[in-house]
Parts: C-alpha cells; sequence; structure tokens
C-alpha cells in the first residue's frame, strides 16, 4: 500500500460533498428552531455575525487547504526511500514568511472583530431610543418548567399575571425579559428570536428580543439541568398589539366557570383513543406542526359544547386528588404556587412544558401517569415539601413505594375535560 | 547570565557569616512592617490610602521572604522566572475574578437586590 | 552518591543541567502551582467578602487583632529559624540544623495552637463552617492553610528524626528518635498549656506572681502540664545528643532547603492572609 | 554482586543475596519481569506502558458510552435508555474520554518518549512517576466506581455546574453517592496529574543530554514541557472548586449552596479556568507528536522551529486569559465578554502558525505517506476544521445561538478526536516498532485509518448542522418535528462506522504486539534520540552511552556525522565507566502502597464513613514515611565494549 493519489481524489472528494451536504439536505437547515430562519432584530444580528465567520474561515480553509493538498501531492516521494535515496533540501524555515502569515491572520480576525464587538453591545439590552417602547416580563425556571410573569399586568389581589410554559408577548416591539430561576441553573433560548441567556441562581440576567411579525416560535432549556433537561421546552407567541391587548385582558379574568346544565352526558366526549402509549411517543399532530399558529389561536375560545357534568365532576375531582396544593386556578379552588398555573390552562397549545401537544388524549396520559410521559417530573415525585403522586424518602431520596395521588381512567377524563374549558 | 553567578558566588563565600545577622535583620523588618500593618488599620486616613499602603507592605515582606529567606536573591535566575510565572498567573487570574464581579453591567442585580425580590415574592 | 564528593556547592549541581538541583527546581514548580492554589481560595473569599449575604456576621466583631498579630509574628520568627537551619545545614551543622528544626517546629505549633484557640472561640461566638458565608469561607481558606502548617509541621518532625539516622545501617535508632522527639512535643505542650493558665489567672486575678502561684494551686492540669513539661525536658537532656555517627551531612542540606521553601511559602501565604482576611476587614 | 548479561529486551537480574541484616519490609524489590516487577517499578518506559493500556482500555470504555449515547439519539423519541442513564453515559463519556483515555495516553508519550527524546536515563524522580501513575489508576476506579452501587455513575455533565451538584438537586431518586465519587475522583486525577509534570518539568529542564541546549530540545518535548506547565498552573483552581464543593456537600458549608448566598456563576469561573487551560493539555501533546511525525516522513527538518515552539508558549500562555469565552451566555456583561472574545481570537493566531508551519515542512520535502503520516496529515485537515469552528464560537453574538448546542458539541469532537485521537494513534503507530520491536503491517494501518477518517467525519460533520438547527446538547430524547431526524441518524451510523475503524485499529495493533513483523532499530529514518536506542525495545538504561547532542534532530545529525559521533561515544563510555558506571535507581513498593491508602481513603470518605477513611490516610502516612526513609536507593550498571551488562540491583547502595 503505497500512497496513491487516487486516494487523496477520494479524500478531497469526500470533504466537497460533506461541505456539500447541507445544501442536498435543505431541510437540516430549516427546523422549527433553526437559527438560519431569524424573525427578528437580535437572532438577525447574531446570524450576520455568524455569517461573517463562516466566510473568513471559509476563505481560509480553502487557501490552506490548497496548498496543504498541493503540497501533500507535488512533494510525495517518487519511489521507495531508503537511507541511500538523496535527502531533500534541510531548510528550517523563512521568517518572512512566518510574519506575513501572522499578519494576514491578525488582519483577517479584525473582520470578525468589528461586527463581534457591535452586536455585543447590541444584542445586550434594548436599545436606548426604543427603551420607553419595550415591554417587559420575567421568565423563571424551575426543574422543568418555565412560569412566565408580567409585571405590567397586576391583578386585583392576585399578583401579576402568570402563565406557565407558553410566553405570549406582543409582535413589533422589543421585548425585555428578566431570567431568574427557583432552583438550578437553565437557560432561555428561542433560536428564531434571539440566542440564548442563562438564567443564573443568585444573578439577575436579562436578555432581549423582538418578534418582526406575529409569530409561534419554539423555545427550548439549553442549560443542562438535571434528570429531564431534555424535554424542558417552552413557546412563543407573538401577537399584534390589538390581539396581545385581547389576550392580556383575557388572561386577567379568573378562571371560566362553566355551569352545570342537566343534559344527558354526551357519549361524544371522553371517548378519544387511549391505546397506550409509549414514554416519549410523538408529542404533536402533523396538523399542528404544519400551522402552529393557527392551532394555537383556534384553543383561545371554548369549545361549542362542553359536557358540563364531566367538567363539573372534573373541578371537584382536582380539589379532591389534592391538585390545588400545588396548582392555581385563579377563582376556583386551586391555590398552589409550587407548579405552572393553570387559570388559562386550555387555551394554551401545549403540556408538560413543551413536550406534548395539548390534546385531550395527551392531557389524560399525563395526568394518569406523570412520570411515563416525563420521568423524574416534580408532579411526580412532590416539590418543596408538597407530596406529589409518589412518596420520596427525604434521607435516602428512595422512592418509598407510597402512593399519595392515584387517578383512573374515568376521573382522568372528567380532570382533562375540566381543564380544557379553562380557557 | 554565567559571570552574574560566578560573582553571587563569591559574594555569597564573603556573606555566609553575615547571613545569620542578615536574616535576623530581615525578620526584625518584617515583624515591625507587621506592627506598622496593625496601627495603619486604626488611623484615620482616607481608606483608598491605608489599602493602597497595606497591599505595598504586604507586598514587601513578601518579597523580602521569598528573595531572602527563600534564597530567589541567591540562586538562579530560573528559579525566580518558575516561581513568578506562577506568581503572575495567579495575581492576574485572581484580577480578573475581582473586576469581573464588581463590573456592574455584569451583574444586573446585586445580591441584595435578589434577596430582596425573592422576599417579595414569597410574601 | 559519587558525583558529591568533595565540598558541596549549594548553588551549583553539576549532575543537572541548569545546575539547579533537582529537588529545588521540584520545590519552586510546586510553589509556583501553589500559588493558583491559593489564589483561587483567596479569590472566593474576598468575591464573597465583596457580595456579603445581608444576614452575615460581622467578622471585626469576632477578629482578636492582637491574637492574629501574635500568630503572625510566631510565623515569621519560625521563618526565620527556617532559614538559619537551612544555613546550618548547609555547612554540615548537625547539631544546630536540629535546634533550628526543633524551633521552627515549636513555633509552627503555636500557631497551630493559636488557630485551633481562635477556631473553637469563634465557634463559640456562634461562627461556625454553616452558620453563613463568612464562615464557610474563612475557616476553608485559614483552615487550608492551617493543614499546610500541619504538614509543614509533620515534615519538619520527620526531618528532625531523619537527622538521627545512623551512620552504621545496623543500628536502632528509631525508637530513641522518636522518644526523643516526643519529650520535645510533651515539652511544648505542656508550656503552652502553663502559658494559657498563666494568661488566664492574670487575666482574672492580675498579672502578680502570687496569683500566678495561687492559680497553680488550685488548677491541677496546668501543675500537671508542669511537672510533664520538666520530665520531658529532662529526657531531652538525657537522650538528647546522638552518641552516634550519622548519616546526615551537607548532602542533606537540599533536602531540609526544599522543606524550608514550603515552610516559607507557607509563610507568605499567611502575609496576604493576614493583610486580605483581616487587616481589611477593619477598614 | 549480581551480573546480568543484557542481549535485548528480555533482560533479568537474577536474584541478588539480600544483606541479611535488614527487616524485610527495608529490603527492595528487584524483580525485572513478572506482576512485581510491575508492581514496583520505576522505569519509566514501564510507567509509560502502563499509562498506555489502562488509558486504551479507558477509552474503548468511553466509545462504548459514546455508542449507547448515539444509538439512543438513532431515532426520535427513542427509548433505548432512561434520561437518567442518559445523563450518566454522557457524563461519565467526558471525564472518561478527558480525563481517562487522552490525558493518560499522552500521559504515556512524556513518560516513555521524553527521556529517551532528551537522552536521560530515567525521569528526575523515578519513584514520584512510579506513584503518578497509582494515583491516576486511584482516581479512575474512584470515578468509574459509582457503575456498581445503586446511586449509579456520575451524573452532573462534566463540568458539573452548581447547583446541580449540591445535595439537594443531585441524583433525585437515589442517595448521591455518585457526584461525592465524581467530586473524589477528579481531585485524585488532579494530584496525580500534578504530581507527574513537575516530574517531567524538572526531568525536562534538569536532565537534558550534555549539549541538549533548550532551543535543540524535540518538539515533543517542548510541548511535554508547555503541558506540564498547564497542568500544574490550572490544576489547583478546579482541585479548590472541587475542595469547596466538597464542603458543601460533606460538612454544610455554603460556597454553591444557593438559598445562602452562594453563586453558582463562581463555580463556573473556577470550573473554566482549570477547563480551557485543560482543552490545549489535551491538544499541546498532540501537536507535538504531529510535529515529530511530519518531519521524520517528509525528511526535512520541522519548518521554523522556534516559532513553533514560541507559539506553544504563547498557546498555553493565553490560554490562561480566555476562559470565560465558555460562559458566554451568563450575563457577563458587554465588557467582559468584549475581552473574552477577542482574547479567544487571538489564540487562534499561534495556533495558526503551527498550522502554517506543518505545511512548510510539507514543502519541498519527500513525503512518503505510512500510516503515522496519514494521521499526521488527517490531524492538520481535521483540527483545523476543528480550530475554525473554534473561532465562530470565539465570536459572542453568534455563540449565544451556538452555545450548549450540537455546533458546540461538533467543534470539540473535531478538535478532540480529529486533533488529540488522531496525533495520539498515529504516535502509537510511529513509535510502535521502537517499542515492541514489531511494524503495524501498512495496509491494515491505512485501512484502520481511511475507516476512522470516514467514519468520524459521518459522525460529527453532521452535528453542525443540528447545532445550528437548534438541536441542544444533552438531550436524552428529541422530537421527531424539529429536522434532526436524518442528521442524528447520519451521525449514529457514522458512530458505528467508526468504532468498526477503531476496533480494526486495535485489532491490528493487539495482532501485530503478538505476532506481527519484527522491526528492528531505527525502521522510519528518523531524527531524534528515541531512536538512538542501541535495541529496540530499549533496554532499562535506555542508553548504553549517555549521547551528546550536537545539534537540533540530534539523532539525525548523529546519523550523517557518524564517524566523529563514534570516536566520541568510545570517549565518553570511558568517561562514564570511570565515573562508576551507570547509576540506576532501585525499585520500590512505597508508591503503591502509599496510592492504595488515598484509594481506601478516598472511597471512605465519599461515602462519609470517616474513622475508615482516616485509617486510608494512616496507610498513606505509612507509605510516605517509608517511601522517606528508604531514600532513592539505587545501583551500577557497567557497559563492556561489545554490549554486554553488568551489574545489578544486589550491590543496593545505602542512602542516597
Ligand atoms: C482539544 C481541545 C480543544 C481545542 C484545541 C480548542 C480550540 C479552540 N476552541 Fe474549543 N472547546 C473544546 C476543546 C477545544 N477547543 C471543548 C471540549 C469545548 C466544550 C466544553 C464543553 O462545553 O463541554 C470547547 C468549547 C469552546 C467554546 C465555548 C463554546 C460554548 O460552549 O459556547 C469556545 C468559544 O469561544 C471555543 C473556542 C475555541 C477556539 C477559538 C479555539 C482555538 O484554539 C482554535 C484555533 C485554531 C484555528 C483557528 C485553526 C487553524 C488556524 C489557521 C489556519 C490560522 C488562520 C485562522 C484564522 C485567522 C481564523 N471552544
Ligand atoms: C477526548 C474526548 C472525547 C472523545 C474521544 C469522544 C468520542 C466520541 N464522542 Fe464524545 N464527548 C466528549 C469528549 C469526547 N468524545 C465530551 C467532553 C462531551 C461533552 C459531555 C457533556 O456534555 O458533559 C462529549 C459528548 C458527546 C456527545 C453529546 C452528548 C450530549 O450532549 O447529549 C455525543 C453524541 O453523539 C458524543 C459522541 C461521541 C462519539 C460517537 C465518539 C467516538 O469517537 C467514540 C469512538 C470510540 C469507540 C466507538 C470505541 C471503540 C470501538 C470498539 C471497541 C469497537 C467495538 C465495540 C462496539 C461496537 C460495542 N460525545
Ligand atoms: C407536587 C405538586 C403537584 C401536584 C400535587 C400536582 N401537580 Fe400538576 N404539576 C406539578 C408540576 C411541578 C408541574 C410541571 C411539571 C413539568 O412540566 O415538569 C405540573 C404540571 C401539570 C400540568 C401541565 C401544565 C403545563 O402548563 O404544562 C397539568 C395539566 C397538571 N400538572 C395537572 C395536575 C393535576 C390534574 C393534578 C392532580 C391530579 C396535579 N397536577 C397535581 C406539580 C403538581
Ligand atoms: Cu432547565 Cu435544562
Ligand atoms: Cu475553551
Amino acid at each position: 500500500m503505497r500512497f496513491s493519489p487516487v486516494l487523496f481524489l477520494r479524500r478531497a472528494a469526500a470533504t466537497c460533498a460533506l461541505l456539500a451536504l447541507p445544501i442536498l439536505l435543505g431541510g437540516w437547515l430549516s427546523g422549527p428552531q433553526s437559527t438560519f430562519d431569524v424573525k427578528g432584530p437580535v437572532a438577525r444580528t447574531q446570524l450576520d455575525v455568524f455569517y461573517v465567520t463562516v466566510w473568513v474561515t471559509t476563505i481560509i480553509f480553502v487557501i490552506v487547504a490548497s496548498v496543504l493538498a498541493y503540497a501533500t501531492i507535488k512533494f510525495r516521494a517518487r519511489g521507495p526511500i531508503d537511507k541511500n535515496t538523496p535527502v531533500p533540501d534541510q531548510g528550517h524555515g523563512n521568517p518572512f514568511v512566518e510574519l506575513g502569515l501572522i499578519g494576514a491572520s491578525i488582519a483577517a480576525l479584525v473582520f470578525i472583530a468589528v461586527p463581534t464587538l457591535k452586536a455585543i453591545w447590541y444584542t445586550y439590552d434594548v436599545p436606548n431610543e426604543q427603551r420607553a417602547n419595550a415591554y417587559e416580563v420575567n421568565a423563571r425556571g424551575l426543574q422543568w418548567w418555565f412560569q412566565f410573569e408580567y409585571p405590567a399586568e397586576q391583578i386585583n389581589g392576585a399578583g401579576q399575571l402568570l402563565t406557565g410554559n407558553e410566553l405570549v408577548i406582543p409582535a413589533g416591539r422589543p421585548v425585555r425579559i428578566n431570567l431568574r430561576t427557583s432552583d438550578v441553573i437553565h437557560a432561555f433560548w428561542v433560536p428564531k428570536l434571539g440566542g440564548k441567556v442563562d438564567m443564573m441562581p443568585n444573578r439577575g440576567n436579562h436578555l432581549w428580543l423582538q418578534a418582526d411579525e406575529p409569530g409561534y416560535f419554539w423555545g427550548q432549556c439549553a442549560e443542562y439541568c438535571g434528570e429531564s433537561h431534555a424535554v424542558m421546552r417552552f413557546r412563543v407567541i407573538a401577537l399584534g398589539a390589538e390581539d396581545f391587548a385581547a389576550w392580556v385582558e383575557n388572561q386577567k379574568k379568573p378562571a371560566r366557570t362553566v355551569t352545570p346544565v342537566n343534559d344527558a352526558p354526551k357519549a361524544a366526549f371522553a371517548s378519544y383513543d387511549m391505546t397506550p402509549k409509549q414514554r416519549n411517543s410523538p408529542g404533536y399532530t402533523a396538523e399542528f406542526d404544519a400551522h402552529p399558529f393557527a392551532a394555537w389561536t383556534a384553543l383561545q375560545f371554548p369549545d361549542k359544547d362542553e359536557d358540563t357534568t364531566l367538567i363539573t365532576q372534573g373541578r371537584t375531582l382536582f380539589k379532591e386528588k389534592n391538585c390545588i396544593t400545588c396548582h392555581s386556578i385563579r377563582g376556583h379552588e386551586g391555590i398552589g404556587v409550587n407548579a405552572p398555573d393553570l387559570t388559562h390552562f386550555g387555551a394554551r397549545s401545549t403540556l408538560a412544558a413543551g413536550l406534548l401537544e395539548n390534546s385531550k388524549p395527551n392531557l389524560h396520559r399525563w395526568i394518569i401517569n406523570p412520570n411515563n410521559v416525563k420521568p423524574g417530573n416534580k408532579m411526580y415525585v412532590g416539590v418543596n415539601g408538597m407530596a406529589g403522586y409518589m412518596d420520596v424518602d427525604p434521607a435516602t431520596k428512595a422512592m418509598t413505594g407510597k402512593v399519595h395521588i392515584a387517578v383512573n381512567d374515568t376521573e382522568a377524563r372528567a380532570i382533562v375535560e375540566y381543564l380544557h374549558s379553562l380557557k | 547570565m554565567s559571570s552574574d553567578a560566578t560573582e553571587t558566588n563569591q559574594e555569597h563565600a564573603h556573606a555566609d557569616d553575615g547571613k545569620f545577622h542578615l536574616f535576623v535583620q530581615i525578620a526584625m523588618i518584617l515583624a515591625v512592617i507587621t506592627g506598622v500593618e496593625i496601627v495603619l488599620i486604626y488611623l484615620p486616613v482616607v481608606k483608598w490610602l491605608v489599602v493602597s499602603l497595606l497591599v505595598v507592605l504586604s507586598l514587601v515582606k513578601f518579597l523580602l521572604v521569598i528573595f531572602w529567606f527563600m534564597h530567589l536573591k541567591f540562586d538562579k535566575l530560573f528559579c525566580t522566572i518558575l516561581f513568578f510565572i506562577g506568581l503572575v498567573l495567579a495575581g492576574g487570574t485572581v484580577a480578573a475574578l475581582l473586576s469581573i464581579f464588581s463590573t456592574t453591567d455584569g451583574v444586573p442585580l446585586t445580591a441584595q437586590a435578589i434577596y430582596a425580590e425573592r422576599a417579595a415574592a414569597t410574601k | 552518591m559519587s558525583a558529591h564528593a568533595g565540598t558541596i556547592d549549594h548553588h551549583h549541581d553539576h549532575t543537572t543541567t541548569t545546575g539547579i538541583p533537582n529537588k529545588k527546581l521540584f520545590m519552586w514548580a510546586f510553589l509556583a502551582s501553589d500559588c493558583m492554589f491559593f489564589g483561587a481560595l483567596i479569590s472566593t473569599h474576598v468575591i464573597y467578602r465583596l457580595h456579603p449575604t445581608p444576614e452575615g456576621a460581622d467578622p471585626t466583631k469576632l477578629f482578636s487583632i492582637e491574637l492574629t498579630s501574635f500568630s503572625t509574628f510566631i510565623l515569621l520568627m519560625s521563618s526565620l529559624l527556617m532559614a538559619l537551619a537551612v544555613g546550618a545545614s548547609q555547612k554540615g551543622k548537625v547539631e544546630a540544623t536540629r535546634k533550628m528544626l526543633l524551633g521552627t517546629i515549636f513555633f509552627g505549633l503555636i500557631f497551630l495552637g493559636c488557630q485551633v484557640y481562635e477556631f473553637t472561640h469563634f465557634v463559640h461566638k456562634g461562627l461556625t463552617l454553616k452558620s453563613d458565608m463568612f464562615g464557610s469561607t474563612f475557616y476553608t481558606l485559614t483552615g487550608t492553610h492551617g493543614v499546610h502548617v500541619a504538614i509543614g509541621v509533620l515534615w519538619l518532625v520527620l526531618m528532625y528524626i531523619r537527622t538521627f539516622k545512623p551512620a552504621d545501617a545496623g543500628r536502632a535508632w528509631i525508637i530513641r528518635a522518636v522518644i526523643q522527639f516526643a519529650s520535645f512535643a510533651v515539652a511544648v505542650v505542656s508550656i503552652m498549656f502553663v502559658m494559657l493558665a498563666v494568661t488566664h489567672a492574670g487575666a482574672e486575678h492580675g498579672y502578680t506572681l502570687s496569683s500566678v502561684v495561687h492559680a497553680l494551686q488550685h488548677d491541677a492540669i496546668t501543675a500537671g502540664a508542669t511537672i510533664a513539661f520538666s520530665i520531658a525536658a529532662a529526657l531531652l537532656f538525657a537522650l538528647g545528643r546522638s552518641t552516634w555517627a550519622v548519616d546526615f551531612s551537607e548532602a542533606n542540606a537540599i533536602d531540609v532547603e526544599g522543606m524550608g521553601l514550603y515552610w516559607h511559602f507557607v509563610d507568605i501565604v499567611w502575609i496576604v492572609i493576614f493583610t486580605v482576611v483581616y487587616l481589611l476587614e477593619y477598614l | 554482586m549480581a551480573t546480568a548479561t543484557l542481549k535485548s529486551a528480555d533482560y533479568t537480574a537474577p536474584h541478588a543475596a539480600k544483606p541479611a541484616s535488614r527487616p524485610w519490609f527495608f529490603t527492595r524489590p528487584s524483580a525485572k519481569t513478572g506482576l512485581v516487577s510491575w508492581l514496583t517499578t520505576v522505569d519509566h518506559k514501564k510507567i509509560g506502558l502502563l499509562y498506555a493500556v489502562t488509558a486504551l482500555i479507558f477509552f474503548l470504555v468511553g466509545g462504548v458510552e459514546a455508542l449507547m449515547i448515539r444509538v439512543q439519539l438513532a431515532v426520535p423519541n427513542n427509548t433505548f435508555i432512561s434520561h437518567q442513564l442518559y445523563n450518566e453515559l454522557f457524563t461519565m463519556h467526558a471525564t472518561t474520554m478527558i480525563f481517562l483515555a487522552v490525558m493518560p495516553l499522552s500521559a504515556a508519550f512524556f513518560n516513555y518518549m521524553m527521556p529517551l527524546q532528551i537522552g536521560a536515563r530515567d525521569v528526575a524522580f523515578p519513584r514520584l512517576n512510579g506513584f503518578a501513575f497509582w494515583v491516576f489508576l486511584v482516581g479512575a476506579i474512584v470515578l468509574n466506581v459509582g457503575w456498581f452501587t445503586r446511586a449509579g455513575a456520575p451524573d452532573v455533565g462534566w463540568f458539573g455546574y452548581a447547583p446541580l451538584t449540591s445535595t439537594a438537586y443531585s441524583s433525585q431518586f437515589a442517595g448521591d453517592s455518585s457526584t461525592d465519587l465524581w467530586v473524589m475522583g477528579l481531585q485524585i486525577l488532579g494530584v496525580s496529574s500534578v504530581i507527574g509534570s513537575l516530574n517531567f518539568i524538572v526531568t525536562i529542564i534538569n536532565m537534558r543530554a550534555p549539549g541538549l541546549t533548550m532551543m535543540r530540545l524535540p518538539v515533543f518535548t517542548w510541548m511535554t514541557l508547555f503541558t506540564a506547565f498547564l497542568i500544574i498552573l490550572s490544576f489547583p483552581a478546579i482541585t479548590i472548586a472541587l475542595v469547596e464543593l466538597m464542603m458543601d456537600r460533606s460538612f454544610g458549608t455554603s460556597f454553591f449552596e444557593v438559598a445562602r448566598g452562594g453563586m453558582p456563576i463562581l463555580w463556573q469561573h473556577l470550573f473554566w479556568i482549570f477547563g480551557h487551560p485543560e482543552v490545549y493539555i489535551l491538544i499541546l501533546p498532540a501537536m507535538g507528536i504531529i510535529s515529530e511525525i511530519l518531519p521524520t516522513f517528509s525528511r526535512k527538518p520541522l519548518f521554523g522551529y522556534p516559532i513553533v515552539v514560541f507559539s506553544g508558549a504563547v498557546i498555553g500562555f493565553l490560554g490562561f486569559g480566555v476562559w470565560s469565552h465558555h460562559m458566554f451566555t451568563t450575563g457577563l456583561g458587554t465588557m467582559a465578554t468584549a475581552a473574552f472574545s477577542l482574547a479567544t481570537m487571538a489564540i487562534a493566531v499561534p495556533t495558526g502558525v503551527k498550522i502554517f508551519n506543518w505545511v512548510g515542512t510539507l514543502w519541498g520535502g519527500q513525503i512518503s505517506t505510512r500510516t503515522p503520516m496519514m494521521f499526521a496529515l488527517g490531524f492538520i485537515w481535521m483540527f483545523m476544521m476543528g480550530g475554525f469552528s473554534g473561532v465562530m464560537h470565539s465570536a459572542a453574538p453568534a455563540d449565544a445561538q451556538q452555545q450548549d448546542s450540537y455546533f458546540v458539541v461538533a467543534h470539540f469532537h473535531y478538535v478532540l478526536i480529529g486533533g488529540s485521537i488522531f496525533a495520539l494513534l498515529g504516535g502509537i503507530h510511529f513509535w510502535f516498532p521502537l517499542v515492541f520491536g514489531r511494524i503495524v503491517s501498512e495496509f491494515w494501518g491505512k485501512l484502520s485509518f481511511w475507516i476512522i477518517f470516514v467514519g468520524f467525519n459521518v459522525t460529527f460533520f453532521p452535528m453542525h448542522f443540528l447545532g445550528l438547527n437548534g438541536m441542544p446538547r444533552r438531550t436524552a430524547v428529541y422530537d421527531g418535528n424539529m429536522g434532526w431526524n436524518s442528521g442524528n441518524l447520519t451521525a449514529t451510523i457514522g458512530a458505528f462506522i467508526l468504532a468498526i475503524g477503531i476496533g480494526t485499529y486495535f485489532t491490528v495493533i493487539v495482532y501485530t504486539y503478538l505476532k506481527g513483523k519484527k522491526a528492528s532499530g531505527d525502521i522510519w529514518d528518523a531524527r531524534t534520540l528515541e531512536w538512538s536506542v542501541p535495541t529496540t525495545p530499549p533496554p532499562e538504561h535506555n542508553f548504553h552511552i549517555t549521547p551528546t547532542v550536537h545539534a537540533r534532530d540530534a539523532y539525525w545529525y548523529e546519523k550523517t556525522h557518524s564517524i566523529e559521533i563514534a570516536a566520541e561515544k568510545a570517549k565518553h563510555a570511558q568517561e562514564e565507566e570511570s565515573h562508576g558506571g551507570i547509576h540506576m535507581p532501585s525499585q520500590s513498593w512505597f508508591p503503591i502502597v502509599t496510592a492504595t491508602g488515598l484509594l481506601i481513603g478516598g472511597l471512605f470518605f465519599t461515602h462519609h464513613h470517616f474513622l475508615e477513611a482516616i485509617a486510608g490516610g494512616c496507610v498513606m502516612l505509612l507509605g510516605i514515611i517509608g517511601w522517606a526513609f528508604e531514600g532513592p536507593g539505587g545501583y551500577h550498571l557497567h557497559i563492556a565494549k561489545d554490549g554486554t551488562v553488568t551489574g545489578g540491583e544486589g550491590q543496593d547502595e545505602a542512602g542516597h
């Protein structure tokens, strides 16, 4: 096996093919969390800097790689080498070449450095001239879900407006997000709107972003935060000014109460398919993925006809099963502060921190056995001294096997109906 | 460097018996500086001045010990270089850390403010 | 080693490339590394002092600047003795080396004693590792330094015993050396007890001879310590001189010197700690 | 006095009569073969082999962990392994690869090659060298023992960000001793690395053969020196971080306890003050190896030697000023971000200098693409790509989108595998004939290289796009709707191709070791002193006559000036003999005894059995005392004109 130029060309071809792959497979860069499909000024600035780095390094790569390839082919030994083969010139180097290349490298870096510096200041905080126009919210990370707080929207007697896992913001306006955490480090990342910033304990971080147009955006916790970090997701929904105002208006209202109508139970309801699903079977339907924003909008209004009996039953069960110790449903019985606020849960498009689409079967799965859906979640094992579904020995941290909350199939159907009525 | 070394060697041969006194004198200086430092903190002088004085004085002590007690002055230069690589890097790192932790835009909220916020949240 | 025959030049070791003895180079490299070690530790302390927790204790209420100055002084003096020990060993004076080593150990122990006293005192006043952030960083930083001192003392003790190693390999010497050292240790501890009792008595009843005598009569521990001290000192005297030819000479000076470098370094770390942790608090 | 005849490597000293007057525990082991010889060895070459074998085993362990990760990620919503196990796997994969595979493999080369390259007979402190290895092994055991306990293996990620490591958050379903093991294991490994490095520093500075000035050192030795400096200066930072964490976990302090004012960001600073120099600790040895292979197979000296050396120093130095580029997303503030961004970019310059000089070395040479050369060329290509993605990270605003995404995973595997691993694998091929006296088949060597090369790119190139397409790292599952499916599947397929390549590589190596073609002497027409040993494998005393160095590429010079050198050697042989012959250090039990004490102490400490831990400490202390009083010992060898070696352990000298 002597050296063969054929192998060499093949390697070059392989490298080129790899470089060409993304072009062949355009899909690789256009997912819902693509950093190329930017929808706001912050993400756009960051992408521009990225392109600068790509161009500069690609040019250098092409130059250096060509010289390297050329040298390897040109100067390969012809014929076998042994101790008698005349040796090549034992040159030791050339300081001018060295200095020139160092200078060129520095020059190349200046190209990258200038836009980098500009962008560092730009992306750090809302530009001064737009400060007044900026909308401010708080995002809080918890193991393993997000809470969003609207300090600007105070509700009489109930503090600020809270939502879970879905952040609704006004479009076309800068939004300044204060980042907080209640336990470990998390990070707030909505790739299409901007890069991530960490939520650090004992540190008041913030970021800003802006959605140019109304839309529905995928977000993700981007700092490893324990067992279910991989499925700690969230959504950002940007609305036009009026829609946003309307949304806020509705959110400030207490939970929707459905008065029981003495109808015969509607068989059509609660008859969804509950064939047992695997842990982590796909979370979203194809229809949802195709038009998420529309799907979200559709959820904002109550269903035309609801099974009021089931809903009433569900409300009772929600209390009886102790769900209220952790969850709060403003205006209804819930008072807990350790879990997502469910006051308008029916109007949310996702469930369990973006893991699943908020459909009835999915919610059913979650309520029957949350651990099957999201291993280790705090609803299952309890949080801040509140007992969850299962008992965990605080000393050994092992499960004792004691059950606190058990929800059977029929009960779950009622609770699902109830929670989905909360628009 | 080599001429340097022989010079110190001769000097050392001379000073050999003098070292005892030299060391005792240095120890006395160290003790005195320590005394001065203690007095300094009670003096009614502006803070920055005291702080800088303290830093300078302990630096002097530091250097006295490493160059005389630890013989750096009499040893090959390389020992000094070796130790100073560590010393300078450590000093630089400490300085960098302290300044990172004191930038105001790096910590948008002070620890106190976070406490206040947390207290408000639990109210 | 044959290369060591003849007079030894302590600044040039001909068996190495640079002329610096290997052990010395090793020590300096290690100390360079230790700079980063204490640098990180001190940074932690200072950073948390700059961002104190609201419920944190006020250190100046705890500190006793007198005690700390005293122990600082003690450590400086131990450094002096250490430097002298190195000098003595380089001249091949085994007896003088031993004395200086003992002196260094003595001061080292007093320093450690002061630190133990300080720690118990603080714990008494409610500052513990767990009580607050200041407790955590303070004890960890000064404690790590204390551990360095303790290791240094241990090293000194081993070196001291080593000076008794006989030239003739068959001789049983370890036991004697150890007894000799143990009596020294007893003497030191006794002295410390007596001093403690005297200061205590003095503080309560005034520094008069009678009050001190009075205290001794009433305090069994102190009296016992005094007796132990006398016995130990006697033993020390009786066994003190090794009657045999020892295998410890100028050639071993490099070992003493390496140890000295360590000891001095621990001392300069304390110089920094004294300023940063103690003095600056008063401002 | 014992007599032994040395012909080749299989040289054994017959048992020497021991002085009867001494109790057994003061006698020193002197077996030259068998288990005891390995347990008590102070020979840098044997220690090097111990490192190498251990490291390669852990490389396979880490690789199998990686394969499990890839299987889980092959398809969306996979249920091959649980989240918890996945988290343990990536933590241990990284910890194993970095601390138990690449670092010790580099240490293996340092140990074996560096003393040979500087014409020394051993390192400066041979027993300490053995100790460093045993401590390393102890650390490796402590880290991995979690797999066999109820708590499981560590699961906090390789940089263990606080407060996830606090008792409140780690391992929520079981007692959390796994994190304690992680802390203890890393601390012990740090001790090992620092001790080893101090030894190397002293050796390189002080034990060079006559005439070997610093500017004549082989580049690999230079890189060993820089790596050693990086280790002694960066490990203290992580040691302190770990001590603080250990205090938090075992004694209730509040360094990183959020509720009591602890600042987790401090952990990140301390970790990365270590962590960034650490990545250069992983790459500099590789660069050293490359700088040996390229000139040899181009039959030309390294282009721009002084500047290559100098750039190594600059990389090492700058490496201490860029740590926060791992923290661009932690809200450092504009000034700090900008400063670290620029400092990081600056590192591209000295690194680029090396690349340019390697290309310059090829230029005008006589390149023969033997297997080691293939790995070296592969290194330049792949490392360059990894370096470029590093530069993309260094632009902080762009990094905000890349941090903690698969783009980072792509970056660091390009520099770590395409860089470090390629060079180390190439180095094994390069020096195999020297170490074992056998040569790897060219066909199989090249075949394994190509499979590895292809598999590696197929695995990691798609990850750039996964990252830019929003896939976060440390993701145990992902949903099928994110556009990551084909990329992940490709990567998994690639990982298996890579595994086949590495499997081939090791099969070939093991086969060659057992049955391969014998090769002796300087088979590559090499340039540096390690190839001038009298036999391959080298004898325990390395050189019959300490070489005298007249030029850079000392061996090449010897070969081109063979007549003068022969005369000089004969003269030096006489001189050496008149000085009493070759001085060799004696073996010792105490390094392994001391390390065993550390193992006992460490394991008990992590389980909060403090009394037993102290017992372990006592074993350690006894080991140290025994070590100190035992003295370095030593014996002399005498070389006759015909190469016969006489002398040995029997005439043990007392004292030093
Ligand atoms: C061998 C290990 C190694 C090496 C050598 C490097 C080299 C570099 N690394 Fe890498 N890095 C890692 C291992 C390594 N890295 C690891 C393990 C992580 C992740 C840790 C974790 O989070 O788990 C990481 C993460 C990491 C980050 C953080 C990413 C994040 O988490 O957000 C950054 C950011 O700046 C970075 C930058 C760089 C740079 C600029 C270099 C430079 O040194 C590269 C220089 C080389 C070149 C640039 C190529 C050749 C040069 C030329 C041909 C000259 C001309 C070029 C120019 C002028 C551009 N690295
Ligand atoms: C030197 C360091 C090093 C090396 C060599 C590797 C090697 C590999 N790594 Fe590495 N990896 C890291 C360092 C390294 N990694 C680090 C630091 C992290 C970050 C961890 C963290 O986030 O904390 C990481 C994380 C990481 C991830 C991301 C995990 C996540 O974020 O969720 C992935 C995913 O694909 C991965 C894959 C691989 C693969 C496929 C290899 C392959 O190269 C492995 C090749 C080797 C083998 C395949 C074994 C040998 C083969 C055989 C013995 C054949 C026969 C055996 C069988 C087929 C069973 N690694
Ligand atoms: C121990 C406290 C606790 C109890 C009791 C509890 N939950 Fe939860 N719940 C949580 C937590 C914590 C989450 C967030 C979990 C996650 O996403 O990781 C959650 C999430 C949810 C969600 C999804 C919210 C969202 O926006 O994604 C629903 C719906 C829900 N719980 C319903 C219930 C019902 C119904 C009950 C009673 C049968 C209940 N919870 C009891 C703590 C609790
Ligand atoms: Cu929260 Cu990851
Ligand atoms: Cu880095």
